[in-house]
């Protein structure tokens, strides 16, 4: 039986990697994915809160959360994919105009 | 009998997810991403919750990794792998980190909301009334949480409308 | 405990032996199939009637050079057909063949079976990517676009029938149909989740992704030797996780008269293969923009009425 | 009023056009083909076929040899339907030599030639039908034309070039079996054609890909000079059998089938009632067969008189034309072969224009090209 403590110590340290990983990296799609990381810190945060508190409201959350995440996939993606094609790069410096 | 699957899969996801922060290809980093994903599963099933360790795999390895390895490989990997991966404020954001570690970790060593055994125990016979982890997640998204659900569905239709108009090049 | 463990694995060896086995005589039995239907007697050099064909072909393929194109990114190369091949035999491990006999009786059964095959896909675009071809890249973007879209089919029609079972649990899922299968209830889901695991398993009329007539030939044009038959292997092993899931939800799985129920499983997955490949020798292939018309306006709204109309009959009666 | 001020024009990033190659290494192209097809996403823009993979200078070949000798090479053009070319060949240089050639032979030249006809008809479907992925078409077709090879077999002793014909007739009468096996063949012919009709003719997903696809209207194809079946099937009823009759073509009563909308799906119906019509003159040629010589007398040196002479058959595929100029020796000067295969091939960028990718293999399937031809 492993205590919740532990899940809740791994998914602070997925989370700390996951910021870092959005404050360092340059590539747009990485820092999706850096924040992708940080989501599902926060899920199994909620999950190992729920079977602690032996009730559903963190799975509840988790599911917003999905759902959330699946939201800011599609229009991210397809932000980058429209960005992408008009300028060839997916750097976030570059990226800096706000009007074409 | 949990410990060493909490060891494998825990090290796995810790892992895993630094491999996604370090890799300077993309489609290597979403793969490692999809390790991640699978190991947080894991280790839902761990902890109770299978209808979501289904749906992790489902929705997001099946799905929304699809999506992001999908748009990968629409654009030009190579080119970007030749561009600057890094930020210059490697430094900066390890210090930034290493305070929100210590944060967790006070607040974990601290306690404060750990919940007393017997109200846990309580709620928990009320859930166990509903059968399965299914059941109680299904009666519990549909009463209590009705309304946010219905929210939701609204923000994936607008996301779905936004990304279209996004990215189709003429409507 | 320890004792658990061995059980465990003893069960796993004998199903996984026993599918991979099938799985090669598949091919075989397709093979022969359709020879026969099409006027001709199919494989007959290699052992009586052709029997050793399979392991000629395997013996073949694993002897063959091994190319891997310069272009080709090796690591995500190498994973791929392995990523195409394992998800579908990972599914039989909560496949029921018969009573009792299944290697994990999971709570969420049926959910994991779509969950962990839509996995599969990855191998593909992981494929058509790896490759370093434009050929290769589109074929896997298409096949990979078609089994994304008919997957929600898939699993909408599996819907039915799981609210009249009311579990996800494959074992009970069987249980609920002692009375009557499935299939008499929800002939239209039935419908829609084997042309869906048609277009899942990439078989014809929806075997575009691997139709060598076709301009682009598909996600597994560079591979080759041992890599190429996990990928065909993978094929097969798909089109007997369709029809096992098909036989468990429809057809009642291991329920049967008299003889004991693994032998009514493995007949019912037979005469769902059979119909699959009877399927081959009989249509010719959609084009692109007509398999994905069929998917989202006609199954889509077929599957989604099929559950108002299972809910609405249930609340009635 | 104000003038408006001129709005800078908004940049739209222009996607490139992608130039796919097709073949001339591609199942689906009949041979050494080469399509480069210009797509806008999924869309053909424009088509560019390159040929002459297959180039032996048959046409020169043929000026090097005389008459009789280049028989032979015409087997190799449309090598699928060899005994029409061996028709078109022989009546040109018959109808340059100013020969009689005995009714009999002509008797026996059109049944072996509606043979030739049904046979490349049926290899057509076969391939034409694999392509769109119905496999067992394909290997129904073959196992009627195995049976064609086989009267070929008996009456010319070959099964694919079979030279079957020499200037001024027809070189040996074939045996009475071989007569006795034409009629059982177009008997039991017509009951397998059902198997093919049942497999695609009201089949959905058949009709899917193939109706209104490719459509090819009467004034093009009569403008690209197209001829044979995808003429017909575009609205056209011309059919040299009828418009110029050669052979024994007078004699015998048969109909010709037309198309209505030109798509790949017409073409595949009136094919599939030439195949019909075929029988039906074989039916017809065998019932009331002449007896008597098949050969005329021909000289040992065919030397025909200085002139030229154009003269066409409906090949399977087409108006098969051979164009000859003899300057008096016993070798033409000139030999030019009007292709029905090359002549089609042109309709191909118009075909495809517009249309979708996917159907680009149907559509170069539908016009049933050999290489052979095309290239000579």
């Amino acid at each position: 039986m492993v205590p919740g403590e532990y899940y809740l110590a791994l998914a602070g340290l997925v989370f700390v990697i996951g910021g870092i990983g959005v404050l360092t990296r340059r590539n747009v799609i990485m820092i999706l994915m850096s924040i992708e990381l940080m989501l599902n810190a926060v899920n199994l945060t909620f999950i190992a809160f729920a079977k602690m508190h032996g009730n559903m409201m963190g799975q509840m959350f988790v599911i917003f959360v999905i759902t959330v995440a699946a939201v800011e996939a599609a229009v991210g993606l397809a932000l980058i994919i429209s960005l992408n094609r008009r300028k060839a790069t997916l750097n976030v410096d570059e990226i800096n105009i706000l009007k074409w | 009998m949990e410990w060493p699957f909490f060891i494998i899969f825990g090290l796995g996801m810790l892992i895993s997810s630094l491999l996604v922060i370090t890799r300077r290809n993309v489609v290597h980093a979403a793969l490692y991403l999809l390790l991640t994903l699978f190991c947080a599963a894991a280790l839902y099933v761990m902890l109770e919750a299978e209808f979501l360790a289904a749906i992790q795999v489902l929705i997001y390895a099946g799905a929304i990794m699809m999506l992001y390895v999908f748009v990968i490989m629409l654009i030009n990997v190579r080119e970007s792998m030749a561009e600057r991966q890094w930020q210059r404020q490697k430094v900066a954001a390890g210090v930034i980190g290493a305070l929100l570690a210590a944060e967790f970790f006070v607040i974990l060593i601290k306690g404060i909301w750990v919940p007393s055994a017997k109200t846990a125990e309580a709620a928990k016979a009320a859930l166990n009334a509903y059968g399965g982890n299914t059941e109680a997640f299904g009666v519990t998204l549909y009463t209590e949480f009705l309304f946010p659900f219905e929210v939701v569905s609204l923000l994936l239709l607008a996301a779905m409308i936004g990304a279209i108009v996004i990215a189709k090049r003429e409507i | 405990m320890v004792l658990e463990v061995l059980f465990a694995l003893i069960k796993i060896v004998i199903v996984w032996g026993t599918v991979s086995l099938l799985v090669a005589y598949m091919t075989y039995f397709e093979r022969k199939l359709i020879g026969h239907m099409q006027v001709r007697l199919g494989p007959m050099r290699v052992g009586p009637h052709g029997l050793l064909q399979p392991i000629a072909d395997g013996l073949k393929l694993f002897l063959k050079e091994d190319i891997i194109p310069r272009e080709a990114d090796k690591a995500v190369f190498i994973l791929a057909p392995l990523f195409a091949l394992i998800p579908a035999f990972v599914v039989y491990s909560v496949i029921p063949i018969s009573s009792g006999f299944v290697i994990a009786n999971l709570n969420i059964g049926l959910l994991f079976v779509v969950g962990v095959s839509s996995l599969g896909i990855f191998g593909i675009v992981m494929a058509g990517w790896a490759s370093g071809s434009k050929y290769s890249m589109l074929g896997g973007f298409r096949s990979a676009a078609q089994m994304i879209s008919y997957e929600i089919f898939l699993g909408f029609a599996l819907v039915g029938p799981l609210m009249l079972a009311g579990s996800l649990n494959m074992l009970d899922i069987v249980e609920a149909q002692k009375e009557t299968w499935f299939i008499v209830y929800q002939p239209l889901a039935f419908v829609l989740f084997f042309i869906a695991g048609l277009a899942e398993t990439n078989r014809i009329p929806f075997d575009l992704p691997e139709a060598e007539t076709e301009l682009v030939a598909g996600f597994h044009t560079e591979y080759s030797g041992m890599k190429f038959a996990f990928f065909f292997l993978a094929e097969y092993a798909n089109m007997m996780v369709v029809c096992s899931i098909a036989a468990v939800v429809f057809f009642g799985g291991y329920l049967g008269p008299g003889a004991p129920g693994a032998h009514w499983f493995i007949l019912k997955v037979f005469i769902g293969m059979f119909f699959m490949m009877w399927l081959r020798a009989t249509l010719p292939r959609l084009r692109y923009d007509q398999l994905m018309g069929l998917g989202w306006k006609l199954m889509f709204p077929l599957a989604l009425a099929n559950i108002f109309l299972t809910g609405l009959l249930m609340y009635l009666v | 009023m104000v003038q408006a001020s001129p709005q800078p024009e908004r940049i739209v990033p222009q996607t490139e056009e992608l130039v796919v190659n097709m073949g001339p290494q591609h199942p689906s192209t009949h041979g050494v083909l080469r399509v480069i097809l210009q797509l806008d996403g999924e869309i053909v823009r424009h088509t560019e076929c390159e040929i002459g993979y297959l180039h032996r200078g048959v046409e020169k070949i043929g000026e090097n040899l005389n008459y009789g000798q280049f028989v032979p090479y015409t087997d190799r053009t449309d090598y699928v339907a060899s005994p029409s070319n061996n028709l078109g060949y022989v009546e040109a240089v018959e109808k340059l030599l100013e020969l009689d050639v005995p009714i009999r032979a002509h008797y026996i030249r059109v049944i072996t030639a509606e043979l030739a006809r049904i046979s490349s008809h049926l290899l057509w479907l076969g391939t034409h039908a694999l392509d769109i992925g119905a496999m067992t078409v394909f290997l129904y077709c073959f196992r009627d034309r195995e049976k064609i090879l086989d009267l070929f077999e008996v009456a010319y002793g070959a099964r694919l070039t079979v030279h079957s014909f020499r200037v001024g007739g027809v070189y040996e009468d074939p045996a009475q079996q071989f007569f006795l096996d034409c009629e059982r063949f177009v008997r039991e012919f017509p009951r397998a054609m059902y198997d093919y009709e049942d497999l695609l003719t009201e089949n959905r997903i058949w009709k899917a890909r193939t109706r209104g696809v490719a459509t090819l209207s009467a004034e093009d194809a009569i403008d690209l000079g197209a001829s044979g079946p995808i003429l017909r099937a575009s609205g056209v009823a011309f059919d040299v059998r009828k418009a110029e009759p050669y052979a024994a073509y007078d004699d015998f009563d048969f109909t010709v089938p037309v198309g209505k909308n030109g798509d790949i799906y017409d073409r595949y119906l009136v094919r599939l009632e030439e195949m019909r019509q075929s029988c039906y003159i074989i039916e017809q040629a065998v019932a009331d067969l002449p007896t008597g010589k098949t050969m005329a007398r021909v000289p040992r040196t065919m030397k025909p008189k200085e002139g030229d002479v154009y003269h066409r058959i409906e090949g399977p595929k087409g108006e098969l034309g051979y164009y000859l100029v003899s300057d008096g020796t016993d070798r033409p000067f000139r030999l030019r072969i009007r292709p029905p295969s090359f002549v089609n091939l042109q309709t191909l960028p118009l075909l495809l224009k517009d249309q979708l990718v996917a159907d680009a293999v149907a559509a170069i399937g539908s016009i049933d090209i050999v290489l052979g031809e095309v290239d000579r």
